[in-house]
Parts: C-alpha cells; sequence; structure tokens
C-alpha cells in the first residue's frame, strides 16, 4: 500500500458536488477558501481555540484548520454561506442581525456554524447549554451575550409552530 | 498563516495494512487534533501520516467479559454518547464531555489522546483512576500495559514507533462513585482533580488522580475513612510552574481542587 | 527552559600523559558522545563542528553544533562550549564541559563536570524528560571513555 | 422614506447581513491573479549580528519565485515607523527582537512559501541580551537601536533626539504646581513602580496585506486602522508622492487598536517591488 501524494476528493459542499485534486498537507479551511473560493470559513488562531474555521462534515463540527481536505471524500461540508435557503436566511442568522452578535463580524461564520450544530442536536438549549457549547469559540467585540441572545430566540422561533 | 510541512498519506482500511505502513517517520492519524497541531509547529515533521478512521475494528465499542472495550478510533464524543458508557461507566462520559471544545470532542480520539500523553490530558487521568490497560498491536504481535506503563512523560508514550494502540479495556462494576473537577482558565486546565470509590472484589479504595499539574498524573490511594488533605497531597507534588501559574500558586489551587473533588464525592451518588 | 549541571568522575589505569593526548584528540572524545556525529577540524584545539541527532520521545533533534575549545591548560584540563541549533523544531541546545585530569598512584582520574541548557519548543517536553535523556547520554559517554582508556 | 423616528429604534448595521451569510470579504479574504504568498523568516536570537543569510536551499524549492532580505532593498528607505522610524521592513546587519523578520520567502503558493522560509539559514552571533527593563538600563548596557536616528524623518522632527548613550527610547515627565512644597507637608506620600507587561490586542483576523507595485505608484489591500499613516510609511519607503499609495482598508476583523500603524504593509510592498506581481502576505497568531 503506497503512500499518496495527491488524492482525489468528491466532497459535497453546501449541497454543490466538487471533484478536486488536493495534497495530503491541505487543510479544510484552505480548501474551502483557495481551491472553492468560499471565504466566509476564515482562520485564525490555527490551534483550534477560537472556532471560526468551524464547518459541518456529515453532521459534525469540525476545526477546518485542523482537518485534511483529503478526508472530505464523499462527504457532506456546510459552511456559513450554505446556511440560508436560496435568499431567506436562516433562524439563526435572521436572529444575530436583531440581537447584533456581529460586530467586525470575522468570528460570526464560526459561531452561526457552530450555533446551527447545537440546536440540531438540542433544539431547546438552555442559557448554560448555549454558553458550555460555544465555549469554543471567540469574539472579541461583542461581549457574547447578544451571541447566546441570538441562539435562544432561534431556538424560540424554531419550536414555534409555522 | 502557517502551514502544515509536506508529508505523503496512507489510508489503510485494515490494521495489517496500516502496520505495514508504520514507522517513525510515518506516524498514525486519528482525528489529528493534536499531532496536526505539533506538525504546524514543526515540532514533528512526519514522511507521512497513516490515517487510521477507515479500518472497521478500530470503531468497535463493546463489552468483552467485565471490561468495556473502546477502539483506537473511536472518539471523546462518540464514546460520550454511547449507551454503554452512559450505562456502565457515567463517570468516563462527564470527563469526555469536558474534553477541549466540541469540534475536538467530535474529531479527537482517546486512543490519540493517549499516545499523545500531552501532560493536561483530562482523558489520562481518568483512564489511570479507572484502572484502564491498552493493547497495541505490532508485526511482533499484541502488547498490553497499565496506563501508568504507558505514560513515560510529558509528550512521550511508551508506543513503539511502528505499534498501533488498537483498543483499550476499562474494567467495570467497580466504580461505587466517582467525579472529576477541573480548574481551567485557558484553552488546557490548571489542574484537573478525578476522585472515586473503587470496590475491587471486596475492598473498598478511594482512590485521588490529580493532572495537569505535574509532568506525570499523580496518583493516590486510601483506605475508606482514612483523612485526606489537599494540603498535604499538594505538598508532596512536583509542580510544573507554566504560563497557567507559579509553583506556589498551582500548589495551593491543586490543594483546594483535592478537597473540593472530595466533598463533591461525598455528596456524589453516580458512579 | 531546561538546565543542569553534571559532575562525573571516573579514574583510568593510565599515565597522565596518555589520557591527556587521548583528551585532547577531539574526534576520540567525540566518539564517546553517542548522539553527536562526525566532527570536522577547523582550527586544532579551537573550533570544531558537528550534527547532533537524536530523539526525544516523538520528536526528531537534529542540530548543528559549533564546538569551541574555550581555555585549556597542558596536562590538567580542557573546556569545551558545545552551542547549537534545531531550526527546524526551533530549539536551541547549550552545553559548557570540562574535562580535568588529576594524575593517582593508579594512573589518572579524569573529571568530567558542566552545564548543559536546551531551550525553545523542545523543553516543552518536560524537564524530567530532558534530565533523563541528558543523563543517559552522560553514562553511556562515561562506559565509552573508560573502555576506550581502559 | 419611512417615517418611523430613527431615535429610540433599532436599526439593523448596514454590513449585517453580509456577515451573516459570509459573503463579507475582509482584507484576508482579497486575492488578485498572478498574486505571490510572503513568508516571513523570522529571527531565532534575542539580539545577535546576522552573519549569512542562506538562500540557495529555500530558492531549489519548487513554487519558490524568490528571498528577499534587507541587501536586497536597493535605494529603498528600509525602515518605517510613525513616530521614529526605528522599524526595519527586514533586520539590517543584526537583530533586535526574537521573531524580528529577517527574510521574505515568496511562493506561488502559501505552502511553497512556508517550505521555503523553513529552508532560510541564517547564521548568528549572539549579542548581550537585554531581556528586562533591569538590564536594560544598567550602566554600560549595549545599545540596542543605534544612537538616534536621522533627521529625515518629516513626520514628527522633535521625535528625534540627541544622540543617547542608553537604552531609553522616550522620557516623559509630567508636573504642574509646586510639587517638592506639597509632598513636604503631605500627610502620607506613597510611590511605586507600574511595570506592564507585553500586550497583544489580539484581533480575529490576523495581520495581512496584498501589495501591488507598478510605475505608477503602489495599491495595497490592508487589515488597517490608519490607511493614512500606511500610506504615509509607503511613500516614504518609495520615495513616492503620497498621490501614488493608494491603501485599502475594507471591513477589518477587529482591531482594538492592535491594527493602528504600520504592519506587514512594507513588506507585501518590497515584495511586490523585488518580484513584479502583487504579493500577499498574512501572519500567523505565532
Amino acid at each position: 500500500m503506497t503512500a499518496e501524494t495527491s488524492i482525489e476528493i468528491r466532497p459535497v459542499v453546501n449541497g454543490m458536488s466538487h471533484t478536486s485534486i488536493v495534497k495530503p498537507r491541505v487543510t479544510v479551511a484552505e480548501y474551502l477558501r483557495d481551491y472553492l473560493g468560499l471565504t466566509g470559513t476564515k482562520t485564525s488562531c490555527e490551534v483550534e481555540v477560537c472556532g471560526v474555521c468551524s464547518v459541518i462534515v456529515d453532521g459534525l463540527p469540525v476545526s477546518g484548520c485542523a482537518a485534511l481536505a483529503a478526508d472530505l471524500d464523499g462527504k457532506t461540508v456546510t459552511t456559513v454561506e450554505g446556511l440560508a435557503t436560496g435568499d431567506t436566511l436562516s433562524h439563526l442568522q435572521q436572529a444575530f442581525i436583531e440581537t447584533f452578535a456581529t460586530q467586525c463580524g470575522f468570528c460570526t461564520p464560526g459561531f452561526l456554524v457552530m450555533g446551527t450544530a447545537l440546536l440540531a442536536a438540542n433544539p431547546q438549549p438552555s442559557r448554560d447549554d448555549v454558553m458550555e457549547y460555544l465555549e469554543g469559540n471567540i469574539c472579541r467585540c461583542t461581549g457574547y451575550r447578544p451571541i447566546i441572545e441570538a441562539v435562544l430566540l432561534a431556538a424560540e422561533r424554531m419550536a414555534a409552530p409555522q | 498563516m502557517s502551514v502544515l510541512p509536506p508529508f505523503a498519506l496512507h489510508r489503510p482500511s485494515t490494521i495489517t495494512e496500516a502496520l505495514e505502513a508504520l514507522s517513525f517517520d510515518d506516524m498514525p492519524l486519528g482525528g489529528g487534533t493534536e499531532l496536526l497541531l505539533a506538525m504546524r509547529m514543526r515540532m514533528l515533521r512526519p514522511d507521512s501520516l497513516v490515517n487510521i478512521k477507515n479500518i472497521p475494528e478500530l470503531h468497535t465499542l463493546e463489552i468483552d467479559g467485565d471490561h468495556l472495550v473502546i477502539g483506537g478510533a473511536v472518539t471523546h464524543q462518540t464514546a460520550a454518547e454511547h449507551p454503554l458508557v452512559v450505562d456502565q461507566l457515567p463517570i468516563l462520559r462527564r470527563v469526555l464531555l469536558e474534553v477541549g471544545n466540541p469540534r475536538i470532542r467530535a474529531s479527537g480520539t482517546l486512543a490519540g489522546n493517549l499516545i499523545f500523553a500531552e501532560p493536561k490530558s483530562d482523558v489520562i487521568p481518568i483512564l489511570l483512576a479507572l484502572d484502564a490497560t491498552v493493547t497495541l498491536v505490532s508485526s511482533r504481535g499484541p502488547r498490553n500495559m497499565t496506563i501508568d506503563e504507558l505514560i513515560l512523560g510529558p509528550y512521550y508514550a511508551a508506543r513503539e514507533p511502528d505499534e498501533l494502540l488498537s483498543e483499550i479495556r476499562i474494567p467495570l462494576g467497580r466504580v461505587l462513585r466517582a467525579v472529576y473537577l477541573k480548574y481551567q482558565t485557558m484553552e488546557r486546565p490548571t489542574v484537573g482533580v478525578a476522585a472515586l470509590d473503587h470496590d475491587s472484589d471486596g475492598d473498598v479504595v478511594r482512590r485521588v488522580v490529580i493532572g495537569a499539574a505535574t509532568e506525570l498524573p499523580v496518583r493516590h490511594d486510601f483506605s475508606p475513612g482514612e483523612p485526606i488533605e489537599g494540603k498535604s497531597i499538594a505538598e508532596t507534588m512536583e509542580i510544573v510552574p507554566d504560563i497557567a501559574g507559579s509553583e506556589r500558586y498551582k500548589r495551593h489551587v491543586v490543594a483546594i481542587y483535592v478537597d473540593r473533588a472530595l466533598a463533591a464525592l461525598d455528596r456524589e451518588e453516580r458512579a | 527552559m531546561a538546565s543542569q549541571e553534571f559532575s562525573q568522575l571516573f579514574s583510568v589505569a593510565r599515565s597522565s600523559d596518555d589520557c591527556w593526548n587521548v583528551l585532547i584528540d577531539v574526534a576520540r572524545v567525540s566518539s564517546w558522545v553517542s548522539v553527536v556525529g562526525e566532527v570536522t577540524e577547523h582550527e586544532h584545539l579551537a573550533r570544531y563542528s558537528t550534527v547532533l541527532e537524536d530523539r526525544l520521545g516523538p520528536f526528531k533533534l537534529r542540530a548543528d553544533l559549533e564546538v569551541l575549545v574555550t581555555a585549556f591548560s597542558e596536562h590538567e584540563f580542557v573546556t569545551i562550549r558545545a552551542d547549537g541549533e534545531d531550526r527546524q523544531v526551533g530549539s536551541r541546545i547549550t552545553v559548557d564541559a570540562t574535562l580535568a585530569l588529576a594524575p593517582t598512584d593508579a594512573g589518572c582520574e579524569v573529571r568530567i563536570e558542566g552545564r548543559y541548557e536546551v531551550t525553545g519548543r523542545v523543553a516543552t517536553m518536560g524537564a524530567s524528560t530532558i534530565r533523563q535523556k541528558a543523563d543517559k547520554i552522560l553514562s553511556e559517554f562515561m562506559q565509552a571513555a573508560t573502555r576506550d582508556l581502559a | 422614506m419611512t417615517d418611523a423616528p430613527a431615535v429610540g429604534q433599532s436599526t439593523a448595521r448596514s454590513d449585517a447581513r453580509s456577515k451573516v451569510t459570509g459573503e463579507a470579504r475582509y482584507a484576508f479574504d482579497h486575492a488578485v491573479p498572478d498574486m505571490l504568498f510572503g513568508a516571513v523568516v523570522r529571527s531565532t536570537r534575542p539580539h545577535a549580528t546576522i552573519e549569512e543569510i542562506e538562500k540557495d536551499q529555500a530558492l531549489a524549492i519548487e513554487g519558490v519565485a524568490g528571498v528577499v532580505t534587507a541587501q536586497d532593498l536597493g535605494d529603498l528607505f528600509p525602515r518605517f515607523g510613525h513616530l521614529i522610524a526605528d522599524h526595519p521592513i527586514l533586520a539590517i546587519d543584526k537583530v533586535n527582537y526574537m521573531g524580528e523578520p529577517v527574510a521574505l520567502v515568496l511562493g506561488e503558493t502559501i505552502h511553497a512559501a512556508s517550505d521555503g522560509a523553513d529552508a532560510v539559514v541564517v547564521r548568528y552571533s549572539d549579542l548581550p541580551v537585554m531581556a528586562d527593563m533591569e538590564t536594560a538600563l544598567a550602566e554600560g548596557a549595549t545599545l540596542i537601536h543605534p544612537a538616534t536616528y536621522p533627521k529625515g524623518d518629516s513626520a514628527f522632527e522633535e521625535a528625534i533626539t540627541e544622540p543617547r548613550d542608553d537604552n531609553v527610547a522616550h522620557e516623559a515627565s509630567l508636573e504642574w504646581g509646586d510639587v517638592d512644597a506639597a509632598l513636604a507637608d503631605a500627610a502620607v506620600v506613597v510611590e511605586t513602580t507600574v511595570k506592564y507587561p507585553k500586550l497583544y490586542a489580539y484581533a480575529m483576523e490576523p495581520y495581512n496585506a496584498l501589495s501591488t507595485v507598478n510605475e505608477e505608484g503602489l495599491e495595497v489591500i490592508t487589515t488597517a486602522q490608519h490607511p493614512f499613516m500606511v500610506r504615509d510609511d509607503l511613500a516614504r519607503i518609495f520615495s513616492i508622492p503620497l498621490s501614488k499609495v493608494r491603501v485599502r482598508s475594507p471591513l477589518l476583523g477587529g482591531g482594538y487598536g492592535s491594527k493602528s500603524y504600520t504592519k506587514v504593509e512594507p513588506l507585501a510592498s518590497v515584495g511586490s517591488w523585488y518580484s513584479g506581481r502583487p504579493v500577499k502576505v498574512a501572519l500567523s497568531a505565532e
């Protein structure tokens, strides 16, 4: 079994399937940003602490900076660009606007992806659940309160009968 | 922006294939939550990585006799949510839910955590407290060892370069009650204390394992009713000063958290 | 940062002249150091270079070492300073060592003492792991020396 | 125009929608065709003279387009800095702190540039290390910076001091009223020394700049809070009029003051001047 130095991957990213050849060293964040031009996923700390690189792969939250693009073959990836349906924002995106949960906005993609993953796993999180789940995301502008409010507001709206 | 150094990738689907590829310069890759960071910092520059995530046997999580067996590719989250862990080893679940953050828990593996031997690991102290053992497989056959024997020093596990940690075995039915308390102000804990009452065939032992404050976790066993004082335990420890605090500060925090963990243990009903 | 003093003594059944000639044969002395390779002499009894290669846990170290003879006195002692950097891992090692000779009735006594300092990222390996490694290298040095000088 | 009063009403941020959909583009996200990536080779010594910088191993790496050091800056003004131009773009003859930029490796990809930076070999010889204030201010301590900087810095003439033989960069004392008298009959006199540790107001978006140098002048896309100060520094480096320097700061991914003054724009610009292609330099948190 020889070691591969370039890997063909066929991921589905935000509903679109791609075929790409990547070197093993290419991370998921580099692949999304530089190969697919999806610059919504950011990088900052590069040691899995700040959360700005969060994406969802096969339903699980992943740090794009510390995951290999080579592992995306046959996987489904959701990034911040894939949260809205057409022009209709998700409940969480709408809530972020209303509670002023975004200021400089560089951390917003990460918080939205992790908030979405939380609500998928736990549709009615308590305030403590939200704070604990978002421990792996850093924001330097909002002081976190508006972000927590947004997640709780979105949960409330998602639970209300349409 | 920093990047990973160049490396090739092996993607074996069986343990045998993985073993053929492993060497000092061809390292096993599970979640990569610690390995890839060390590579990015140029602390490690393997020629290739051996991705073990596609090997079915390494994903087992089952009961074997009176042991819980966790495969080498099982992640913290998968183990924490698995019915067998929820029922049989709730303390392990509670500790796993304290590891890193949701992304690290979803990718990082217990075996990878053990092999990387980060001195501030949450997983190592609790597995030490639970008398877990590990199996290291290689072309020379399997080796079994305790956590004590596996963890030699900071970032230094007794795994030979061509060995793979295939499973973790944890004895069941011994824990009467257990707690894990940690004090953490940064990415890694300043101190973590696992305390449990342990009944191995009749004699109950109260065990305290303190992680993160020293190069190796510190374990103390006490007979029931024996007075335990955090301060006297902390005084004997070779505390490592670092960004999380000076030696004096940490010794003080260790003493407090040992006492708090023991007080919590007295109130605790859950195993 | 991991650093420590070291001091060891061993005696040899050879005249101190013999011992002295061996001690100033830098290539031979460096052969007693397990983790160091070929030594290149740039200036006799002044400047040498070599490569330190070793493993510390999972980490591979490879540092180009410059070795300077900082002081020596005929038949008494020679002091060296080795300084090297492993750019890949971002770590640095400095060793100051003195080999001193004292004639005894059975031959001569060799004392090796000095201090090593490891800084940079590999120092995160923890002082005790580095100390264990240093002790191992030192004991290998002693065995090789006594064997070679026997 | 809605007639709802603006006062007392919450109105959404105009850029909120682009930020929650991921469309918002920061300097960090900008790229242009034919762009090279810059990776910085940093000093591994706190204070040392640079004996030699070996480029050939780096230049041999596939995808490495060039290695720039202070010696390659020709007649560019090699320093920048708002009050005093005391920041060498690339270390000149010696390094003053651990991590000071010593060389810039240009690569077709960020990976090639990074591998190139790993392959540049710099030989140093150590100078006395002044790691804390006491050592730096001690009698006869070695000067880290030159005795003074030439008067040519047009920004603040008075900031240029007379030649000094100590490591004091700047001294200021604020007094008013008759201090001695007040102290003399004060009930209590409390005296203290306040030490500030190194501070770094971490902004989520890393420092980065994308610079394109051509005959008409220079355009830089950067995450800067003070684009005009960056423009001043760049105009001085290239000795071109301010009108020929365009500095664009799109949305900032946080700053909090840490993105005041000039950061990596000179590095990216000399990289573009050297290679004739746009150059992007983005730092990592480390």
